[in-house]
């Protein structure tokens, strides 16, 4: 197991986040840190407010109250195509894609924030350099999640393993510094679960990233992560690394108490 | 304003605002079950004001196909009292929910069926109307054609009192389509409310999938619901007709447009919505001052715009909250 | 040939006309737009041009330029609609799919009831005598405005679509939620693609108010919003051939069916209802099933991995 | 494809050639026969078709019949150009009779203008219709002239009068420009306009107008619009109480309006420029006809139609007594059929009219009536002075 960099410094910052929908109470108060390079799991109960979370980080919901700062700069605020240009960017529980999209398609267009070609220079062509490379690196990032070969087909016609892999590419071409994953192991077989801990080690690496993975499956948290954030009807009950936090009673408790 | 010119406005915009209310009935009903604006409902509506004319008068005089052609040659046995009438309206209407009911069969389910995108129906029905308003024509030409003047009896045509310096009036037969507006949104009220075809409707419009599950023949409340709105859009119709006379077959096809700002305003496929949406725009454009009468007609739709932008789920609808 | 052209060449204008007119619904389409302010921006484009060209104010600057006045319109009707698309655009664009589709129809109204009452547009009788564009005595010959413009047009939504910008406003309309988190801005490119609508139609509109002769208040009205919205969905909305092949049929077909006189129009209903039932996907979505799309073909340089992590800055 | 393409252009060349006038005479009528135009469309067929069979049954134009040729113009521009092109390439008319609206006349009367075809509108009273062009005249008169006529006329029968409130459709142009001299010889006869309301040709309700004008204690009201909101209006104005006179505008002057106000509609007076009542014999027979028919007085529209083609059957056949219609050469007859149509004086059920040198009609008289009402149904306008 990759023991985190010793001194490794704090990217996100999240402090006292907090969510109310009406009189419901979706996060509340939630305040943690992650470190540079590390691979953090979320991990709760069904309903435990984990993708909410993740909406407050990525500024598709506001927060009621609470921020969230990533190296110093604050997201929470932020549109979310601002919070992707920053360097956050994620995938989603029940996948959007782009579904009536090709492979290729979807892939190209996350890479919107890197590249800059204007209404006139898409029209006159006079972007040709930067669409080259837009194209090149669509597949080559199909290449990394092994779907090169069916490019041109439609999103929606994809198996669900690989529509989860066809997203992580997505997320990764908006050239992120953090990869927000929401539960991409979700619907996978025992072996494709052991090769998605491999694949997202190997991306991280290759990428330099940190990795925040929303995940139900205890043993692949178990193994994939650095740390582990636990959470339940909204509120973080332990943070730690993985041995640790499944010793933690009111883990145990809520686990128990939740299924 | 002086009070007298207050409630005389108040009085012109309910009376008409009660017509706007009672063509909206039947597009919102259609579109809470289907979400989908059905255009050729102003047809329907038209088509009402036509059969109930047909049944009390018999002929048609001056165009088309069928001029000349007398149903009674010894005179209709609806015309001449109010309850002959009223018989002769009911039956109109029903035809009109009929008709209703062979739209859905023809233009509407086939294209459920293919899972076709929603906005088609609207070419569809706009199709429909088109078919609709030129039989019209090419059977009893263009012109206006008025009911009798005795169709509800010997009844005063207005009412007045005095207020103030100042008299205010009202026209009966706009009481009467203010009565019958709100007797028609109390039965239908009921009949969804508290009757197990309305559960039934009400959880179809709900979920057409979990209601399917539930054992509810999802085609047949749809046909149903076409059927109540082809009645309800019939009965106005001739309500109307009543009132400003059959204008011809685009009669109630120029309500559809405001008709479509009404149901907004209320609230797409909410029926205490339609109401209230008829009323507000009729007070609203009653209280246009008479020096803008000419903007009469925008108010409709910048009150339209207006809350679309400040609450597009209209007055009495509810929001819908997009999952992530 | 000229006498073919002397009674179809009006109609063959009105063919490419329509199909403009359904472009501009489709640009905004193509972000997932429903609008169908098309009608409105169509008139008040007209009302530029027949302003610009009829009214005594301008006669000066119709002295000096001559026939430079036309371009003049057609720039004048582009810059105003593409402001006026802005004004209503942002607001809104809030707004989602039939919504947005009313919205944009109370645009429509109003615009047609202030242009009924204002003096300079000629109240309820319009404007008239409107000069020809460049001395075009005959009707077809403004085939040669519309028909480049048509084609300007075409090759724009062409390259456009290819673009990181068509891209954008393709990503929004699948998914705006998933687009936004993707790092596409979607107020910035629904507007952009309104606009692009607004313009098209405006200027569509300047061209046309001197082909009619004639500019008054029922150009732009609710029914063309809706056989604007026919031409997009019976031709088909994914393609941009859709809007003008759309566009140019039922243009065409209620001309065609004259012969059947007075039942002309009742057959144009049966046609609109039977293709919506039967073309679900439009003439050209279903032509296009036929089709089958060439698999993308890679780019010959296979990139390294330093590459797949972009050009990017260290933090 | 090369040899469908080659034979349509050598088909399209030869027809070019050929353009001699056929027999029976081809006259286009391209009025409104859909949309919701076609309230007043349908009238100027019925019109037009009467004096088709009147015409022919006398011999046509000396010997030869005529031959109508509708096409349908609609409510809108576009379909109004495409029937004039129709009719002037396809089927060779030697005349137009038609659009049914001001706006469509704007559109469509350039193009038979530039192909050098004469127009007869039969029902345009926008001003510059006639000014279009030189091919360009109308028989129904932008009736300004019997405006004072019909307010003098109320003032005879109730010299008391004092307050006038004026009521028009704001959204119809004729209407516009005929409250305008309705308003100015109000005050030039020394009355008080106390309030002035617009509607709309598509308005039902006039509840808020009708107010206004009971509070305003107007003892006159003067209405332009058209058949359906005019008579709305009337019978709304006497529902909710108006007891003094009603003058109604030419949009009124129609049958149609009798369905509509019923008992309502009896003692309005109505500036007109038709009337069944004229004395001349063209219209007499023309009167007979339609009563024959239709069981009621032709209205305005179907006599103007009427009016319209009888002009071109007169003019051709004086052209014909020169030379034989059918020795012409298509285009030049066109164009010796418009200056004989400007030339001519004319004897139809409007009356005797002619044309100014820009095809203005220039009528000879002008009418003013007051409705009377026998039942409910069927009334009749009684010709006053």
């Amino acid at each position: 197991m990759n023991a985190p960099p010793v001194q490794a410094t704090t990217v996100l910052e999240a402090r006292g986040l907090t969510r109310r929908f009406g009189g419901l109470v979706a996060v509340n108060d939630v305040s943690f840190s992650v470190r540079e390079g590390e691979i953090f799991g979320l991990i709760g109960p069904n309903g435990a407010g984990k993708t909410t979370l993740f909406n407050l980080m990525t500024g598709l919901t506001p927060p009621s109250a609470g921020t969230l700062s990533y190296r110093g700069t604050r997201v929470t605020g932020l549109a979310p195509h601002r919070v992707a240009a920053l360097g956050l960017s994620r995938t989603f529980q029940n996948i959007r894609l782009f579904r009536a999209l090709s492979a290729l398609e979807n892939v190209k267009i996350a890479q919107h924030v890197r590249t800059g070609a204007g209404l006139w220079a898409g029209v006159f062509g006079t972007a040709r350099a930067e669409e080259a490379r837009v194209e090149e690196r669509a597949w080559a990032l199909l290449d990394l999640v092994g779907l090169a070969d069916r490019a041109g087909e439609l999103a929606a016609n994809f198996s669900y393993g690989d529509q989860r892999r066809l997203e992580i590419a997505r997320a990764l071409a908006t050239e992120p510094r953090v990869l927000l994953l929401d539960e991409p192991a979700a619907g996978m077989n025992t072996a494709e679960k052991a090769a998605l801990t491999s694949f997202i080690r190997e991306v991280r690496d290759r990428f330099d990233l940190t990795v925040l993975v929303i995940e139900h499956h205890v043993p692949l948290v178990m193994n994939l992560c650095d740390r582990v954030a636990v959470l339940n009807f909204g509120e973080l009950i332990a943070v730690g690394d993985p041995a640790s936090v499944q010793r933690d009673p009111k883990v145990i408790e809520a686990y128990l108490g939740g299924e | 304003m002086e009070l007298s010119q207050l409630v005389q406005n108040l009085l012109n915009g309910l009376a008409i605002g009660s017509v706007y209310a009672i063509f909206a009935l039947g597009y919102t009903l259609v579109f809470s079950i289907l979400g989908i604006i059905n255009f050729a409902h102003g047809a329907v509506f038209t088509l009402g004001a036509y059969f109930t004319y047909t049944l009390v008068v018999g002929q048609f005089e001056n165009n088309g196909l069928l001029r000349g052609v007398n149903l009674f040659p010894q005179g209709s046995p609806f015309a001449g009292s109010p309850w002959t009438f009223a018989l002769a309206t009911l039956i109109g209407a029903v035809v009109a929910g009929l008709i209703a009911v062979l739209i859905e069969r023809l233009a509407f389910r086939p294209m459920r069926a293919r899972g076709a995108e929603p906005l088609l129906a609207l070419v569809s029905s706009l199709g429909v109307a088109l078919v609709i308003v030129n039989l019209i024509q090419l059977l009893v030409g263009a012109e206006i054609y008025n009911f009798p003047a005795n169709a509800y009896g010997e009844v005063r045509p207005a009412l007045s009192f005095q207020l103030g310096e100042r008299v205010v009036i009202i026209r009966t037969v706009q009481l009467i389509i203010f009565a019958v507006s709100l007797v028609m949104l109390a039965v239908l009220g009921y009949v969804i409310g508290r009757t197990r075809v309305g559960k039934a409707l009400r959880a179809v419009a709900e979920s057409p999938g979990t209601a399917s599950l539930l054992g509810i023949s999802v085609d047949r409340f749809i046909l149903i619901t076409f059927f109540l709105s082809g009645v309800l859009g019939g009965l106005a119709g001739t309500l109307v007709g009543t009132a400003f006379g059959v204008a011809g077959p685009y009669f109630g096809v120029t309500y559809g447009l405001k008709g479509l700002a009404v149901i907004v305003l209320g609230g797409l496929g909410s029926i205490p919505g339609a109401v209230v949406g008829g009323l507000v725009i009729g007070l609203a454009e009653a209280f246009v001052p008479g020096d803008y009468s000419a903007y009469k007609d925008a108010v409709a739709f910048a009150l339209l715009f207006a809350i679309l932008l400040v609450r597009p789920q209209g007055l009495l609808g509810r929001t819908q909250i997009q999952k992530v | 040939m000229a006498d073919f052209l002397a009674q179809y060449g009006f109609l063959i204008v009105t063919l490419v006309q329509a199909g403009l007119l359904g472009l501009s619904l489709y640009f905004p389409l193509q972000a997932g737009q429903l609008s169908l302010a098309s009608p409105g921006f169509y008139a008040v484009g007209g009302y530029v041009a027949a302003i610009l060209l009829t009214n005594p104010a301008y006669a000066g600057l119709r002295e000096t330029l001559g026939q430079g006045v036309f371009p003049l319109t057609w720039l004048a009707a582009a810059l105003l609609c593409g402001v006026l698309g802005l004004v209503v655009g942002v607001p809104a664009l809030r707004l989602r799919g039939i919504y947005l589709a009313l919205a944009t129809i109370a645009f429509v109204e109003i615009l047609r009831v202030v242009s009924l009452n204002l003096e300079v547009t000629g109240g309820a009788v319009g404007i008239f005598g409107i000069p020809q564009a460049f001395g075009f005595g005959e009707r077809w010959q403004y085939i040669f405005l519309f028909g480049p413009l048509l084609v300007l047009t075409l090759l724009f939504a062409r390259q456009l679509e290819r673009s990181r910008v068509g891209r954008a406003f393709r990503a929004i309309r699948e998914d705006e939620l998933a687009a936004d988190a993707m790092g596409v801005p979607p107020t910035r490119y629904k507007v952009l693609a309104f606009v692009i609508g607004a313009v098209l139609a405006g200027v569509v509109g300047a061209m046309s108010a001197p082909f009619l002769n004639t500019w008054n208040a029922r150009q732009g009205s609710f029914d063309a919003s809706i056989a604007i919205l026919a031409f997009v969905l019976i031709g088909g909305s994914r393609n941009i051939w859709g809007p003008v092949v759309g566009g140019a049929l039922l243009t065409a077909i209620p001309e065609l069916l004259r012969f059947l006189a007075d039942w002309r129009l009742v057959i144009n209903g049966l046609v609109l209802v039977v293709a919506s039932l039967y073309l679900p996907q439009g003439i050209v979505g279903a032509l296009e099933r036929w089709r089958r799309r060439p698999p993308p073909r890679r780019p010959v340089p296979a990139p390294s991995p330093a590459e797949l992590r972009g050009g990017r800055r260290t933090p | 494809m090369q040899r469908v393409v080659l034979t349509v252009l050598l088909g399209v060349l030869t027809a070019a050639h050929a353009q001699r006038v056929q027999a029976p005479i081809p006259i286009g009528i391209a009025v409104a026969q859909t949309s919701n135009t076609a309230l007043l469309g349908q009238e100027q067929v019925i019109g037009a078709r009467m004096a088709e069979k009147y015409i022919n049954a006398r011999g046509g134009i000396n010997g030869t019949p005529i031959r109508l040729i509708f096409q349908d113009a609609a409510g809108d521009e576009n379909t109004a150009i495409n029937a004039f092109q129709n009719l002037i390439t396809k089927s060779g008319v030697v005349g137009i009779v038609g659009p049914t609206l001001s706006q469509q006349a704007f559109a469509a009367d350039p193009i038979a203008e530039r192909a050098r075809v004469p127009v007869l509108g039969p029902s345009n009273t926008a001003k510059g219709i006639p000014q279009i062009g030189a091919f360009i005249a109308r028989v129904s008169a932008p009736v300004a002239v019997v405006a004072p006529n019909a307010i003098r006329t109320a003032l005879r029968l109730d010299p008391k009068i004092k307050r006038v409130a004026v009521l028009y459709a704001q959204n119809d142009a004729f209407s516009v420009s005929e409250t305008g001299t309705f308003q100015e010889t109000a005050k030039a006869q020394g009355l008080d306009v106390v309030t002035v309301q617009k509607f709309l040709t598509t308005d039902t309700d006039f509840t808020t107008q009708v107010t206004a004008t009971l509070n305003a204690n107007a003892d006159l009201v003067i209405v332009s619009g058209l058949a359906a909101d005019g008579g709305n209006l009337v019978k709304q104005l006497r529902q909710l109480g108006y007891k003094g006179l009603i003058v109604g505008g030419n949009g009124l002057n129609t049958s149609n309006i009798f369905p509509v106000c019923q008992q309502y509609c009896d003692g309005v007076i109505i500036a007109q420029a038709y009337s069944p009542a004229q004395a001349s014999a063209a219209n007499q027979v023309f009167v007979r006809d339609y009563r024959a028919q239709y069981k009621k007085d032709p209205p305005q529209f179907a006599a103007q139609a009427y009016a319209a083609v009888q002009v071109m059957a007169d003019a051709l056949r004086v052209i014909d007594r020169r030379k034989k219609l059918t020795s012409w050469e298509l285009p030049a007859l066109r164009v010796e059929l418009n200056k004989q149509i400007l030339a001519g004086k004319y004897n139809t059920p409007l009356g005797e009219l002619r044309f100014d040198k820009d095809g203005e009609i220039i009528q000879k008289q002008f009418y003013v009536a007051q409705i009377k009402m026998k039942d409910a149904k069927n009334g009749s306008f009684v010709f006053l002075r």
